[in-house]
């Protein structure tokens, strides 16, 4: 199972350099958020698979399961995804804003060297 | 000495704030400060050549071992009496020259500053004091040369000498650096005394490199010498103070100093001879062919800068006291010179020799002391100058090594002294043959005594040698070489190979001066080369830097954020493709992890998603991929226990598409969409990134080798922070620290977004310009 | 006719996903669920009146600017971890509170923490949702 | 009392930044809200200096969980340096903030963003675990985006889209090699870390890890070839912003290869010094030949950090306590420095009328107070004694010589003589040069930014005529930094 896990990770990177580099502001924004996806699956991958075990306690118990997930990967996924998804929000609106400046799609109008 | 020095920077750094005070008489008066001094440091040579030490020693930065230390030798102490005495003529002689002028409290704030730094580098002893004051000369020549910065060459001309001097600054530093890693410590006079553990190290050859770099950028040797005629942009008091008396002086000084320590080697002799020699004989045949009087007098500076450094070579005493009496000497003609110079400049308003004529009427007492000036510059009797040749010739003529061939150099080089004194400090105020050039402006006082107090100083010296060799030559002698050289000096003494020598010079000279219309124009012919050649290199030098500079950033910095993006990410995944261990991950390939069904679609999912955005016809289906993308990963999170992600996760993307497909409306159109090719290296980058990826997140799927600390958490959820849901937990309490970081960083972005598409919709409408 | 149906939909929807987020909130500390989830909910149950009767009648239900309430639930979130700290412990260090003596406590500051977490999911979603919708118009 | 030094640089910048956002948005207040949070942060800046100055290494577990299963916060003498200069920083910056940002940037919270970013950074030099230390980064990082972009001007949107896109790769590179690193090792407090990697068997199988950080935290250092999002963005922000970022955002990626290299990853047991040492070099080298063919203030500044970012990683992986002392040393002066003269960039550009260097000229003559405010910092950088650039420079000779790494003083040398050359092409083209119109701006520059410059300057010269206190004290940083054990027992516990 991991083999196919990490051929989706793969090709989500993959993919995601690709839309990294068309050249195009849209792209670059989806390309980000790509490479956010792969981020994400490869720590969760990190913290090893387990499952139908979440790490949860059972009403009345002191501990989880034995053989349950582990919960600080999922605890630090979860942070990730959440700045992930602010980042990405707070690109898109520099990206609408940037791209009133420059009035293209072009990326190599957004180098900062001109003017 | 040590607390003259502060003082005089300080004094340096106040001046040009006191512009307009400083515009009346107080220069003129500011003048006894560099008298005083110099009185001192005569009245303290006594003491020194006695055997006294006069030492002051103050931490700095102990635990590096460097203090502010200072220490008067005899040697020193000369220096000081010269920088002090020719200073205050120069200070009285600038303050009359420059009255009135707006511009002569920045000039005299950076001669003070300067002062200070000379008079610290002859008295340090401290490597980083003694470099402190060497860049501090280094930065107010620049000043000084670039004194006359409106006009582009003099810019130019304090550029180049900035950037020489400079290139040698730091050799010094880097060779002062190595000398106190081997010999342990910053304290000059120690490592004076540790010289054959220095000569033996295997690190010599580089020690002696770099600090002969410095002192030969500053003393402008072959083939750094060419900012030196440059620097005769500056004003000509500062020329005859920087680049004639002290300046070009420190760098000859610091070899001397560490003669004991470095000298005495074939290597020495070899680069000191050879390189001395060279800059006496080009210095000299240039000065020939100069019309412009103080590019002559440069000229011949740089030649007896050569012949001091060959006499430092040789290394025996005679040649140690031959190099104090030309050093002493050279700095009181040559200011001399350098300050009628100024005159007829200021008088006539021109410098060039063929234009000046028959100035003694107008001009008496300057042409008073250029004709002392001038004797003694051309080595005759009684002056100071024919000491300094004799001594001279005695110690090339009995040189270690080559002594036929530097006698005969250095012969023929003050030959061309000679010529080049009867043609600077004579013929202006001679040879009226077609008329004197008009006098234009009349002298101040002092500019007319400033030149013939030090001309007479020379006279002086020259009369009273005895006293002049116990107190002064004698002991800075001893200290350069530390056997002693035979005393006796004296202006006669009897006919010898080199008397006749000294006359047969004489003679020449004037030969050559009485046929000048003949030897000028051809010597003329390839003094160009001294001049441009070295310079030309250097320049060219410096083109092809710059052009490389900008070649490469034209590569690197080429305004394309796909470019960087690439090259960011192709030199990020060339690290990981070096670190990772494939052998581990092919095994790793094998290993069957708990296999499901859903997981298989959730895998396919994020693939096939991510391989959908590249096909998809609208960005708006483009989006719809991206969303399946998410999807798939929150699927994967609930099938492998993580409820909470997936249920984040699967908010997370329905937000995330709205999102986009708001915000596509907004960006500018996209011309290449979503369809058509990719370039070849993006797919070749696409690929090895990928599978670095795959390889990276199998070799993650390894099962750690150490029990993780979330067993902690585990076990301490429920009974000590009271929550059964471990991940709540972990990030409302066990490390609620990186949640409060982050509902900052969400906060911030709203923030940030809101404010930015305020200022957007104030622009739209006109209300801010952009 | 689409619009109209979201627009009922919205109507009936709104109440129950807020309920909804208050839950998810709430039983976070024990079952899947927790502040983000819950100010995530929160959020969609705002944006979707934004889709349906525009972004203002949004605005009005949330009454405080969006990413005014983003602020004030990091400063909630930053005084719950003060409290710990007003008491003499390190910083963020979880107070708790029981019902009773010897019982197990129900009421702590990761609670009010969480809380904050909540107000400023929904005051940073609402806010990037909100002024983006008003953009596209 | 200890936790709270500890505390106190992040919580104060946090409480001003809510202060900001939830108070009115006037300008006044906004500003009188920035300057005094700013210089309460300076306080506690120097707080923390001095607390760990007495009483060595001070950790603190927050929400009372035990390292290394909870977060802990650990001021080390390198922390406290960097916080330190964070608080002068901030507050010079601020001071001079309040002369240059109009009132709709600060009404738009220009301030509260410039607290979070403090906050980050401060947060990020704390940090007593990997994971924390990322949080702290995206929180610099947003609060930068926002910064740069709130520049007035199209170059400062457009050239925060690169800004952004490269610090994002960064960021991810550095989010998967945290969790690779868990996932192997199953820690993330430094300090345990330290400890688990201290087996070989471990360490072999976190090396990737260490790749992915060292990949992450070089690009944010900007090193050579991942540099590019640096000059692109600096010159484009606005006076106050830029000189924020050059003092702080790259020497967070140092710090972070700091505390990284040594603690958790020593750079000799990976392997990975001579390596390091050719990126130093080329970083140098590359840095100040971009910035020697720029005709533009601070586009010159911005190559010169990245050049300069050569020097800092060039003494840490020299391998050697000298090295690190010097780094440390280095790292100082250059926030100090290089932030000053981003300050006197904008005077310049504000009496010049422009920072084009072909379209100012002349500032010397009128402008007696600016010249020397420039001529301070410039010598500085340039290396000339007695200012702290020279002893920055002369203790990295020494270091580099010691370690007989003769290639990397070679380097050092002549990308000195390149500085120097710049520094002259400003003067020369600035203050000398006449000025090419008659645009004379005669209008008095702002007191408030003249005495931001000048506090910076004091300091300068107390770091070059004062170096024993700040060397003595890099010396025991190093010290620290080489023998880790301190720092452990401060986290972990004394086992004894």
């Amino acid at each position: 199972m991991n083999v196919l896990l990490a051929l989706a990770i793969g090709t989500t990177f993959g993919i995601a350099v690709l839309w990294l580099l068309r050249g195009s502001l849209w792209s670059l924004l989806l390309g980000l958020a790509l490479l956010g996806h792969a981020s994400h699956l490869l720590i969760f991958v990190g913290g090893g698979l387990a499952v139908a075990a979440p790490p949860l306690v059972a009403e009345g118990a002191l501990a989880p399961a034995a053989g349950a997930a582990d919960p600080l990967p999922q605890a630090l996924v979860l942070t990730a995804i959440v700045i992930a998804f602010a980042i990405l929000a707070f690109a898109l609106v520099l990206a609408v804003c940037a791209g009133d400046a420059a009035n293209t799609d072009d990326l190599d109008a957004y180098g900062g060297e001109s003017q | 000495m040590h607390w003259v020095i502060p003082c005089l920077v300080a004094a340096g750094c106040l001046i040009p704030a006191l512009g307009r005070w400083w515009n009346g008489r107080v220069p003129l008066i500011a003048s006894a400060v560099p008298a005083a001094i110099a009185a001192v440091s005569i009245w303290q040579q006594s003491l020194l050549a006695a055997g006294e030490v006069v030492q002051f020693h103050a931490p700095w930065v102990p635990s590096a071992g460097i203090a502010w230390a200072f220490r008067l030798d005899p040697l020193g102490n000369l220096f000081v009496g010269l920088i002090a005495g020719i200073g205050t003529a120069v200070v009285a002689y600038s303050a009359a020259a420059y009255s009135g002028d707006a511009r002569l409290p920045r000039l005299h704030g950076a001669l003070f500053v300067f002062m200070a730094a000379m008079l610290g580098i002859a008295t340090a002893d401290d490597l980083v004091v003694l470099f402190l004051c060497w860049e501090l000369t280094t930065v107010s020549s620049f000043l000084l040369v670039g004194f006359d910065h409106q006009t582009e060459a003099a810019r130019v001309a304090a550029r180049r000498a900035l950037l020489v001097t400079a290139t040698g600054g730091l050799a010094l530093l880097t060779g002062f650096v190595a000398i106190s890693v081997v010999a342990g410590t910053t304290s000059i006079s120690t490592i004076v005394a540790s010289g054959d553990l220095l000569r033996a190290h295997a690190a010599y050859p580089w020690i002696l490199g770099c600090i002969l770099a410095g002192a030969f950028a500053k003393s402008a040797q072959f083939p750094l010498h060419f900012w030196l005629p440059g620097a005769m942009k500056a004003p000509t008091p500062i020329s005859a103070y920087l680049h004639s008396a002290t300046m070009v002086k420190a760098g000859v000084f610091l070899l001397a100093r560490f003669s004991p320590v470095l000298g005495g080697t074939d290597a020495w002799f070899a680069i000191f001879v050879g390189i001395g020699a060279t800059t006496m004989v080009l210095g000299a045949t240039a000065a020939v062919a100069q019309d412009d009087l103080k590019r002559l007098l440069a000229y011949s500076t740089l030649s007896v800068l050569g012949l001091l450094t060959l006499l430092l070579g040789l290394g025996t005493p005679i040649a140690a006291r031959a190099f104090v009496v030309t050093w002493m000497a050279h700095a009181l003609y040559k200011a001399t010179l350098f300050l009628i110079a100024g005159n007829i400049d200021h008088a006539t308003g021109t410098r060039s020799l063929t234009a000046l004529r028959g100035l003694r009427g107008a001009l008496p007492a300057t042409a008073a002391a250029g004709i002392i000036a001038a004797v003694s510059m051309g080595g005759a009797p009684p002056l100071f100058g024919f000491l300094a040749k004799e001594t001279a010739y005695e110690a090339v003529f009995e040189a270690p090594r080559w002594a036929g061939l530097l006698g005969s150099l250095t012969v023929a080089s003050a030959v061309c002294l000679v010529f080049a004194a009867l043609r600077s400090g004579v013929q202006p105020f001679w040879d009226s043959g077609r008329g004197a050039t008009p006098v234009l402006r009349a002298l101040p006082i002092p500019m007319q005594a400033a030149p013939v107090a030090l001309g007479t100083l020379g006279l002086v010296a020259g009369m009273l040698v005895g006293p002049a060799e116990r107190f002064w030559i004698a002991p800075a002698a001893l200290a350069i070489n530390q056997s002693a050289a035979p005393t006796g000096l004296s202006l006669w003494h009897g006919f010898t190979p080199i008397l006749a020598a000294s006359a047969a010079t004489l003679a020449l000279g004037a030969l050559v001066f009485t046929n000048r219309a003949r030897v000028v124009p051809w010597v003329g012919r390839f003094a160009p080369w001294v001049a441009t050649g070295p310079s030309a290199i250097w320049d060219a030098g410096w083109r092809v830097l710059l052009q490389g500079a900008r070649w490469q950033t034209s590569q690197l910095q080429n305004g394309s954020p796909r470019r960087y993006v690439a090259t960011t990410l192709a030199a990020a995944l060339a690290v990981i493709a070096v670190g990772l261990p494939w052998g581990t991950i092919v095994g790793a390939v094998h290993e069957i992890a708990p296999f499901e069904i859903v997981a298989l679609a959730a895998g396919l999912l994020v693939m096939g998603g991510s391989l959908i955005t590249l096909r998809a016809p609208t960005p708006l289906a483009a989006v719809a991929a991206l969303g399946a993308v998410g999807v798939g990963v929150s699927l994967v999170f609930l099938v492998y226990s993580a409820p909470d992600l997936a249920l984040t996760q699967l908010v997370v993307e329905v937000l995330t598409v709205v999102l986009f497909a708001l915000v596509v409306r907004l960006l500018p159109r996209a011309k290449t969409q979503t369809m058509g090719s990719h370039r070849p290296s993006a797919i070749v980058l696409a690929t090895i990134g990928g599978v670095l990826m795959a390889g990276l997140s199998l070799l993650a799927s390894q099962p750690g080798l150490l029990e993780p600390t979330s067993a902690y958490f585990e076990l301490n959820s429920v009974a000590l922070a009271h929550g059964r849901n471990i991940v709540n937990v972990i990030l409302v309490d066990f490390r609620s620290l990186d949640t409060l970081g982050e509902i900052v960083v969400l906060t911030v972005a709203a923030l940030g977004a809101v404010s930015l598409l305020a200022r957007r919709r104030a622009t739209s409408t006109g209300g801010i310009a952009p | 006719m689409s619009l109209l149906i979201l627009r009922t939909a919205s109507r009936y929807l709104f109440p129950l996903l807020l309920l909804f987020s208050v839950f998810l909130l709430w039983r976070g500390h024990h079952e899947p669920g927790g502040g983000f989830v819950g100010g995530l909910v929160a959020a969609t149950a705002f944006v979707l009146i934004a889709l349906a009767e525009g972004a203002p009648s949004a605005r009005e239900r949330l009454r405080l600017a969006p990413e005014r309430l983003a602020v004030c639930g990091v400063a909630v979130a930053t005084l719950s971890g003060a409290v710990g700290w007003f008491l003499g412990e390190p910083f963020l260090t979880g107070i708790w509170w029981a019902a009773s003596p010897g019982e197990s406590p129900v009421v702590g500051t990761p609670l009010l923490f969480d809380l904050g977490v909540y107000l400023s999911v929904i005051g940073v979603v609402l806010a990037f949702l909100l002024t983006l919708i008003e953009e596209t118009k | 009392m200890n936790a709270s030094v500890v505390v106190a640089p992040i919580l104060v910048p946090l409480v001003a930044a809510l202060f900001g956002a939830l108070g009115p948005r006037r300008p006044g207040y906004q500003r009188t809200v920035g300057l005094l949070g700013a210089f309460g942060l300076f306080v506690a800046a120097m707080g923390l200096l001095a607390s760990v100055f007495v009483e060595g290494v001070i950790a603190v577990q927050i929400g009372d969980w035990p390292a290394p299963f909870g977060i802990t916060l650990a001021a080390d003498r390198l922390s406290a340096a960097m916080v330190a200069a964070t608080g002068l920083v901030a507050f010079t910056v601020v001071l001079y903030s309040t002369a240059e940002i109009p009132d709709d940037v600060v009404t738009a919270g220009f301030y509260p963003f410039v607290h979070v970013l403090l906050l980050g950074v401060c947060g990020a030099f704390v940090a007593g675990d990997l994971f924390n230390l990322y949080v702290w980064f995206e929180v610099m990082l947003l609060a930068s985006f926002v910064l740069l972009a709130l520049g007035s001007g199209r170059a400062a949107l457009t050239s925060s889209i690169t800004y952004v896109a490269l610090n994002l790769l960064a960021s991810a590179f550095f989010l998967i090699g945290v969790g690779f690193l868990y996932g192997q090792v199953g820690t993330l407090n430094f300090a345990d870390l330290s400890l688990k990697l201290g087996d070989p068997a471990a360490l072999d199988a976190a090396r990737p890890a260490a790749l992915l950080l060292l990949i992450a935290f070089g690009i944010k250092a900007g090193v050579f070839p991942v540099f590019f999002w640096l000059p692109a963005a600096y010159p484009n922000a606005s006076f106050a912003v830029s000189a924020l970022f050059a003092g702080l955002l790259t020497k967070v990626g140092v710090y972070a290869l700091l505390r990284v290299f040594t603690l958790v990853f020593p750079l000799e047991a990976l392997g990975l010094a001579p390596g390091l040492l050719a990126v130093a070099a080329a970083t140098m080298a590359s840095g100040v030949l971009a910035a020697a063919s720029q005709a533009h203030v601070r586009r010159i500044l911005s190559f010169h950090i990245v050049s300069q970012i050569g020097y800092m990683v060039l003494a840490l992986a020299l391998v050697t306590t000298l090295g690190l002392a010097s780094a440390v040393f280095y790292i100082v002066h250059h926030i100090v420095t290089k932030t000053n003269l981003f300050l006197v960039g904008g005077l310049i550009a504000r009496a010049g009328g422009s920072e084009q260097l072909d379209q100012i000229g002349g500032l010397s003559q009128r402008r007696l107070g600016l010249t020397m405010l420039f001529a301070i910092p410039a010598l500085s950088l340039a290396g000339v004694p007695p200012f702290s650039g020279f002893f920055a420079k002369f203790f990295l000779i020494r270091s580099a010589l010691e370690a007989d790494a003769i290639v990397a003083v070679t380097f050092a040398v002549v990308v000195g003589l390149l500085t120097i050359y710049s520094m002259a092409k400003i003067w020369i083209e600035a203050f000398w040069k006449p000025a090419p119109a008659e645009t004379h701006l005669d209008e008095p520059l702002p007191r408030a930014a003249l005495v931001a410059c000048a506090m910076l300057a004091v300091v300068t010269i107390t770091l070059g005529v004062g170096a024993e206190a700040l060397w003595s004290f890099a010396l025991a940083t190093a010290e620290q930094l080489a023998d880790p054990q301190e720092y452990l027992n401060a986290v972990l516990g004394d086992p004894t």
